[in-house]
């Protein structure tokens, strides 16, 4: 179960390091004459339009064509759409595979930011309790009058649409959730009679903090994490849909699905590309978080 | 109890095996366990943790939860064979004519409900009789466990409750119902010693008061001699030696039982030096060619590694599993 | 007629407020010659026991009437409703309403077979005010449709050939010196509550309309009486029928623009004075207007309900009820019409996007009409940005943008391009076909201005290279996909050009703004109709529109726009016109992208080709229900 | 328990006046001017007019006063108007959260119904030791509903039952052609928006009910429930489920607070006139009465739930009572 869930998240990790290598073409190229093409469609190329684009076989296409752009004629060549075309005719497979780049990013590394902050300050929330706690949960608290989404638009508006920004805005509007979930966790293992012995042994906070009670609340951060990843697809993708994504043309998932919405009906398989995406790498996070915490919480190993 | 009675046992289990189906192999908890309990018979069933005595518990309730399953085996109860019961029946069974009560009595009470409410649920279970009806013989079940104030204690939550004041609560519940036998599992090891004895005392009082057979688990010898008339000594899912409390305690022949009784600190005896037994309870998951004592056990020979031995009778109603003893002689 | 719901009750309404406004009228019984316009039989099948009948005579301001009705014995069991509309005698005009009641359970009988009486549901997108009734205060094209329903302008401009038709108004006349407008009421027309309709009316709205300081004065929502406000002055009444608007500067445009702007439209003096003009305009109860439906319900963000009026001036309307279901405007809304369009919820969908042509058109029962609204996106050009300052530079970047290919191919058959757009003669520009996408003449425009090809293949004219920025506006669910394709164009022909996200809070503020130093963005869209005279449209230029600064310094620009507004002559405004578009095709302030969209899909076999009624004036694309 | 309510009703006061400054602060570090922007888009841009404007909606004046002013008309109903609309601020919110309110009280009921029972259904299937592949499905198919994006359901369910079988209606809150307010309407046009929307929620708290109620039936009182021979029902809805209630009670109102917001892409979906696509919309035109009125009801509502929430415990678990 373990390898099974992991190998589609390290395969995406690995394709979209080596997008720049792969034989795709470029994901921002349009060509219009493609336009929704639907996937695994073979393309018959005329020849070039005043822009330099291919232009399809009229019959093969005979909705997408525009009359006024071929200009002269070349004996067809097939081209390969895998995937299909987008609103512009940007071949689609190439999209996803470089918007996986700024997906991972966020899903994967915001993600990372998110618990480390979360967990650290969880601890000591959950360890020092007394000022510390209450100052730290009444900032939580503060931070949950929001719900997530609205902060983050807010952010988002008020820094402006990037990468950066859009990372900034899923990790601020995630973390006071995430801080008084381990908070929790970290209150229940504060007590616990190791720990007890470890103070009595005269080990300094510290110690106690990031050797004794983190290890015993690390099954629930990997699953949270696991959780949060499919969380956060989904969240920049609402963000890439109103606009406040990132930068056009380059691609993201989120970019793509919003695109894709607007055709939901004439071409799905724009919108069904990131969606499955998302989905399969959804349920093999959610795989893998069930699974590293049966590995390393005991109880379950013995199911 | 007349003697005359107790000729019918109110349980007869006949080799009873549960085993557990993990992914790691097969746990083979209970491995062909076999032992009769009569009307007003206090039993106590003894054995290190891990030696199967609670999943025989749980195994005659038919409680064993998954990947746990009772394979092979008869429980009759009251000449009523519990495998071949309905879930339907077996619930009427269940907290009615067998009553159960266990080692955590806090964690027995469910902590959302007042204990008033688990009461009164426990006897209009079994009983058509009116919410009002059944307060009425809650309060008198707790006067009888020896609760101060039952009035005010049956709306209090089982966290307001001291342990032992839990397990009175947990034993009147038992009681609720009149059950024909009382299954004890470890009900004094999370309590106080002083607690203890005044439990132990209550069990043995009810038990005379009602004439309910009681089987008593637990790992305390002490304890066992004290109150049982019989005890059966369990080891690694198999009964090791049973028979009259007394004559196993005067006279263990089981090298294990021996052992046991010489890890029991005698408090006449402040001077004697504590033997306690080497090694680590047997691997359950793989099937004993040998004794499964064998490999902690002072006296073994070639035989006790190459085969198992039976449960053989060495006097009249004590038997023993072990190659030292051949044969009835 | 009284066997359907809403209407029966309005017109039973009416007719008790014209009995009670006869006073003693005299229900004459036998003796006048009657002229029967239309019999119709209502009912065929129901057999009726008791046939009640009430005669209700209106307006009767007659001293001697020889009026005689003449109502046919009817059988009890067949039911007729005879419809008298006007009985003329030698000098006076009678009006005679007969009605039949019948008995109650029949006419539930009746509804029962036939429950959707005629009525026709009509999905409407918004965006903003979506519960606007009274048309002077409504803020965007959209939704004034509804609000077209209720009230009334004087006069109404017709796009589709360009002239102004009589509405509240007969006639009009702008004075020979294009300093004042005078107006001639209809005769007959009344509110809806039965008030007739005054001179006095139209003073007080004209003043609520175009004065700050009137009292009633709605701040802020006149979204359009910009254009009229400048040049108004006073309103008198002159006599019972004609009102004449006085202007403080001459303006050609006066009739246009006071008779037909989208704010002059008619409130009804006491209510807006009882209520206030927001519950005036959003509450049906409140709400009294002229027009041909009266509203009776509305639910914000959700529907607007209205009934037909039975006193309307003019030819009857269509629909018992009328009713607009409101959707969320953009696209996001736009799936969700088609759909509902598709399972029959609503009987005709506006805006519906081109990408669900392929639906609509595959879909049985759904038919698609014409509806020449365009659409239209400017692309402002910065003329502080360096690199813009040479309106070569300008031009070359106007022709870099493939609109044709771009629309055919996004759109098809929903949209096309209109390579002029706005109407003919129009300041408002061009003939865009003259900056339509040409590579060579890019080319050739580069090299003129002094730019060259670098290493890069980017333009460069010494320090300054061709590279700038497209803003782009981030609205929801709507990706810059013109903006990304001409990008691609830009770029293939040598200049370097990125996109960047155009914040709608910090504006076009070419001079100051965060964007002075950039220089090209889409400078929002537009739908609809205006009015059509050229001189109106560079009024708007010169209302103070980002794109228009530039011609501001252009004396012959402003001297043409002078002239025009007294030219009474329309060929010489016509020839001045083109002079102007002549200098804005040489400017290039702003490239013109404009479509022709599809106005609406409706489902055939329920719809017919009959327009007629009210629904001309308001929505020419609506038509008729006809029983399937 | 009334103090325990009162006392965790104060306790909110500070943090609605942490909320209200954290709101009037953003507001102010929205770039752009919203007077401006307003005329802009009415292509006005004669500065006396806007100076006006500006004098109107009291913009000159110095922040703690602006914050003060803005502080007591809100909490007399009266949040200002729409800059883009041109209604009340309180009307229009008022509207959005009543349909907000009922898709999300709909699928907080389907959550409840749906995913808690599976999750019940689930742990003791697993419990009892089922087959495998029952066991499994159980298991497997929350995390496969917590995949997959809610929306691409949503469409597909749109075309399926109201475009091409036409059983339910494909948006809208009402049906035009019915004249009264029929709650019947309302509730068949609330179906395919509440599936859309609690899909997701469904699989995470069937997931969440079912590992948690895993926990609490290796627990002795459960054994002790069986024990008493109660039967199954009660084992485990009423002696199991309640001792769950805790951690479902909190994601419960946790899903409610996020579906006030959270629902925007299904509100696009459905044409579905509620506060979401509202304030995305608002936000993004920089409509700031709006986005503060919003924000702070939409807080308050959020603070509110927690604390329906946080006095449930106290009705669920006589511990928290006690404390």
């Amino acid at each position: 179960m373990l390898s099974f869930s992991l190998i589609p998240i390290i395969l995406t990790i690995i394709i979209a390091f080596a997008a720049p290598l792969l034989p795709i073409s470029d994901p921002n190229r349009a060509n219009l004459s493609v336009r929704y093409i639907p996937p695994l469609s073979e393309a018959f190329i005329l020849g070039t339009d005043r822009q330099g684009n291919e232009v399809v076989h009229p019959e093969r296409n005979p909705d997408l064509f525009p009359s006024s752009v071929v200009e002269r004629y070349i004996p067809p060549v097939p081209k390969h759409y895998l995937l299909g075309g987008d609103s512009l005719g940007r071949d689609m497979l190439s999209r996803l595979i470089w918007g996986s780049r700024i997906s991972l990013l966020i899903g994967i590394f915001a993600n990372v930011a998110v618990v480390m902050i979360s967990v650290f300050f969880g601890l000591l929330a959950g360890y020092l309790g007394g000022r510390v706690d209450g100052v730290i949960m009444r900032l939580v608290d503060v931070g949950l009058a929001f719900p997530g989404l609205l902060l983050a638009l807010l952010i988002l508006t008020v820094l402006g649409p990037s990468v950066i920004n859009m990372a900034i805005a899923v990790i601020l509007s995630s973390v006071p959730l995430n801080i008084r979930f381990f908070r929790g966790q970290v209150l229940t293992v504060r007590n616990a009679k190791y720990v007890e012995a470890a103070r009595l042994l005269g080990y300094n906070n510290l110690r106690i903090m990031f050797r004794e009670v983190l290890p015993n609340v690390m099954p629930l951060v990997i699953t949270v994490t696991a959780l949060n990843a499919t969380s956060f697809f989904i969240f920049t993708a609402g963000f890439s849909l109103i606009g406040m994504g990132l930068k056009p043309p380059d691609p993201d998932w989120g970019t793509i699905m919003s695109d894709g919405l607007r055709a939901l009906y004439e071409a799905p398989a724009v919108i069904l590309g990131p969606t499955i995406l998302i989905s399969v790498l959804a349920v093999c996070f959610n795989v893998l978080g069930d699974e590293v915490q049966k590995i390393l919480s005991p109880r379950e190993s013995q199911l | 109890m007349s003697v005359a009675a107790a000729t019918e046992p109110v349980l007869a289990v006949r080799d009873l095996h549960t085993h557990f189906f993990t992914k790691t192999g097969t746990v083979r908890a209970v491995n062909g366990v076999s032992f009769s309990i009569y009307p007003g018979e206090i039993v106590g069933l003894v054995g290190e943790s891990g030696c199967g005595k609670s999943v025989t518990a749980m195994s005659i309730l038919g409680l064993v939860d998954a990947p746990g399953r009772v394979v092979n085996g008869t429980i009759a109860f009251d000449g009523r064979d519990m495998r071949k019961m309905s879930g339907g029946q077996l619930r009427r069974v269940r907290g009615h004519e067998i009553a159960m009560i266990f080692q955590n009595p806090i964690g027995a009470l469910n902590p959302v409900f007042s204990v008033g409410r688990q009461l009164v649920e426990a006897i209009r279970t079994h009983q058509r009789v009116s919410r009002r009806e059944a307060y009425r013989q809650a309060v008198g079940l707790l006067e009888r466990v020896g609760i101060p104030d039952p009035e005010q204690r049956l709306p209090q939550y089982p966290h307001q409750f001291s342990g032992g004041m839990a397990q009175r609560v947990v034993i009147a519940m038992a009681l609720a119902n009149r059950p024909k036998l009382l299954i004890a599992d470890e009900p004094t090891t999370a309590l106080d010693v002083t607690i203890q004895a005044q439990i132990i005392d209550l069990l043995a009082e009810l038990n005379q008061e009602f004439g309910m057979a009681v089987l008593h688990i637990t790992h305390n010898m002490a304890l066992v001699a004290e109150s049982c008339a019989r005890t059966i000594v369990m080891y690694g899912g198999k009964i090791a030696e049973s028979g009259q409390t007394d004559v196993v305690f005067d006279d263990p022949k089981h090298p294990y039982t021996q052992a046991l009784l010489g890890s029991v600190p005698d408090l006449d005896q402040p001077e004697q030096i504590i033997d306690p037994l080497e090694g680590f309870p047997p691997d359950i998951t793989r099937e004993w060619t040998g004794c499964e004592f064998e490999p902690r056990c002072s006296q073994r020979f070639e035989q006790c590694s190459v085969e198992n031995p039976l449960l053989r009778e060495v006097a009249a109603g004590h038997a023993v599993r072990c190659h030292l003893y051949p044969a009835a002689s | 007629m009284i066997l359907r719901s809403g209407a029966a009750a309005v017109a039973g309404g009416v007719g008790a407020a014209a009995l009670a406004a006869c006073g003693e009228a005299e229900v004459v019984e036998k003796t006048v010659t009657v002229t029967v316009t239309e019999v119709k039989e209502v009912v065929k099948e129901v057999p009726v026991e008791t046939v009640v009948t009430k005669e209700v005579v209106k307006e009767v301001p007659v001293e001697t009437v020889v009026t005689k009705e003449v109502i046919k014995e009817v059988p009890v069991v067949e039911v007729r409703e005879v419809e008298v509309e006007k009985v003329v005698t030698q000098e006076k005009v009678v009006e005679v309403e007969v009605e039949k009641v019948v008995t109650q359970e029949k006419v539930v009988e009746v509804m029962a077979e036939n429950p959707k009486a005629d009525s026709l549901v009509i999905a409407l997108p918004v965006t903003q005010r979506v519960d606007d009734l009274d048309g002077s205060q409504v803020y965007e094209f959209q939704t004034k449709i509804h609000a077209f329903s209720t009230s009334e302008s004087l006069l109404l401009y017709d796009y589709q050939t360009q002239t102004l038709k009589p509405r509240l108004a007969e006639s009009w006349e702008v004075a020979p010196d294009a300093t004042s407008v005078t107006f001639t009421l209809r005769e007959g027309v009344t509110w809806h509550n039965g008030d007739p309709f005054t001179p006095e009316d139209v003073v007080f709205n004209f003043n609520r309309i175009f004065r700050d300081d009137d009292p009633y004065h709605a701040e802020g929502t006149f979204y359009y009486n910009g254009f009229a406000q400048p040049f108004y002055d006073s309103t008198e009444v002159l006599d019972a029928r004609t009102v004449r608007v006085n202007l403080n500067k001459p303006d050609a445009l006066a009739a246009e623009k006071f008779g037909a702007l989208d704010s002059s439209y008619m409130a009804h003096p006491p209510s807006v004075m009882e209520h206030g003009n927001r519950e005036y305009s959003t509450d049906p109860d409140k709400y009294v207007g002229t027009g041909p439906y009266i509203p009776v319900e509305l639910r914000p963000a959700e529907l607007v309900r209205m009934v037909r009026n039975e006193n309307w001036w003019g030819p009857k309307p269509d629909f018992d009820e009328l009713i607009f279901r409101l959707f969320p405007g953009g696209s996001a809304g736009a799936d969700a019409r088609v759909n509902a369009l598709l399972a029959g919820e609503v009987d005709v969908a506006l805006y519906t996007p081109a990408t669900r042509r392929n639906d609509l058109f595959r879909a049985p029962g759904i038919g698609a009409k014409w509806y020449p609204n365009f659409v239209l996106v400017y692309f402002y050009i910065n003329h502080t940005f360096p690199l813009f300052q040479d309106h070569r530079v300008r031009q070359a970047v106007a022709r870099s943008f493939d609109r044709v290919s771009y629309h055919e191919a996004t759109s098809g058959p929903t949209v096309v391009p209109w390579g002029r757009f706005w109407f003919p003669g129009s300041p408002y520009l061009n003939d865009s076909a003259e900056l339509d996408y040409d590579p060579a003449q890019v080319e050739s425009l580069m090299q003129d201005a002094g730019f060259s090809k670098g290493g890069d293949g980017v333009w460069a004219n010494g320090d300054m290279r061709a590279e700038f920025k497209i803003q782009y506006r981030g609205d929801p669910g709507s990706p810059p996909d013109q903006e990304t394709f001409w990008m691609q164009g830009l770029n293939d022909l040598g200049f370097s050009v990125e996109l960047e996200a155009w914040d709608p809070a910090i504006g076009a503020d070419f001079e100051n703004g965060p964007y002075a130093q950039q220089n090209l963005h889409v400078g929002g869209w537009g739908v609809g109709v205006f009015l059509g005279d050229p001189a109106f449209a560079y009024q708007r230029w010169t209302a103070g529109d980002d794109f228009a600064r530039s011609y501001m310094d252009n004396a012959e620009m402003n001297q043409l726009y002078q002239d025009i507004l007294v030219e009474a002559d329309a060929a010489n405004r016509t020839a001045k016109v083109h002079r102007m578009q002549e200098i804005a095709a040489e400017q290039v302030a702003w490239i013109p992208n404009t479509v022709a969209t599809l106005g609406a899909a409706w489902r055939e076999e329920k719809v017919t080709n009959v327009t007629s009624g009210a629904t001309q004036y308001s929505y020419p694309w609506l038509y008729k229900v006809a029983p399937v | 328990m009334s103090r325990y309510i009162a006392r965790r009703l104060l306790s909110i006061i500070p943090l609605l006046i942490a909320v209200s400054i954290i709101v009037f602060a953003m507001s102010k570090a929205l770039p752009g001017d919203p007077v401006e922007i307003f005329l802009r888009q009415a292509d006005i841009s004669n500065p006396e007019i806007v100076a006006a404007m500006k004098d109107k909606y009291g913009l000159n004046d110095p922040l703690p006063n602006q914050y003060w002013t803005w502080l007591t008309l809100m909490f007399r109903g009266d949040m200002g108007e729409s800059i883009l609309r041109g209604e009340p601020v309180a009307e229009l919110l008022f509207r959005g959260m009543r349909n907000t309110f009922s898709v999300a009280t709909a699928s907080v009921v389907l959550v409840v119904v749906v995913g808690w029972t599976m999750g019940v259904v689930a742990a003791v299937v697993h419990n009892r030791g089922w087959h495998q592949a029952i066991t499994r499905f159980l298991a497997q198919a929350p995390v496969l509903m917590l995949s997959i994006p809610g929306f691409g359901i949503a469409v597909f369910m749109v075309l399926a039952f109201g475009v091409t079988l036409g059983w339910l209606p494909t948006s809208g809150v009402s049906n035009p052609r019915s004249g009264e307010d029929d709650i019947l309407d309302l509730a068949k046009h609330l179906i395919l928006p509440t599936i859309g929307l609690a899909l997701a929620s469904v699989g995470g708290n069937w997931r969440l009910a079912r590992n948690t109620m895993i926990e609490i039936l290796r627990e002795d009182y459960i054994r002790m429930a069986h024990a008493k021979g109660l039967p199954l029902w009660r084992v485990y809805f009423v002696h199991g489920l309640r001792t769950t209630l805790v951690p479902l009670l909190t994601s419960a109102g946790l899903l409610f607070g996020s579906l006030l917001t959270g629902s925007f892409i299904l509100e696009y979906i459905f044409a579905w006139p509620g506060i979401g696509l509202m304030m995305v919309e608002s936000t993004v035109s920089r409509d700031v009465p709006v986005v503060m009125g919003g924000t702070m009801l939409i807080a308050i509502m959020y603070l509110f739930i927690n604390l329906v929430v946080d006095i449930l415990y106290a009705f669920v678990d006589p511990r928290v009572r006690y404390a």
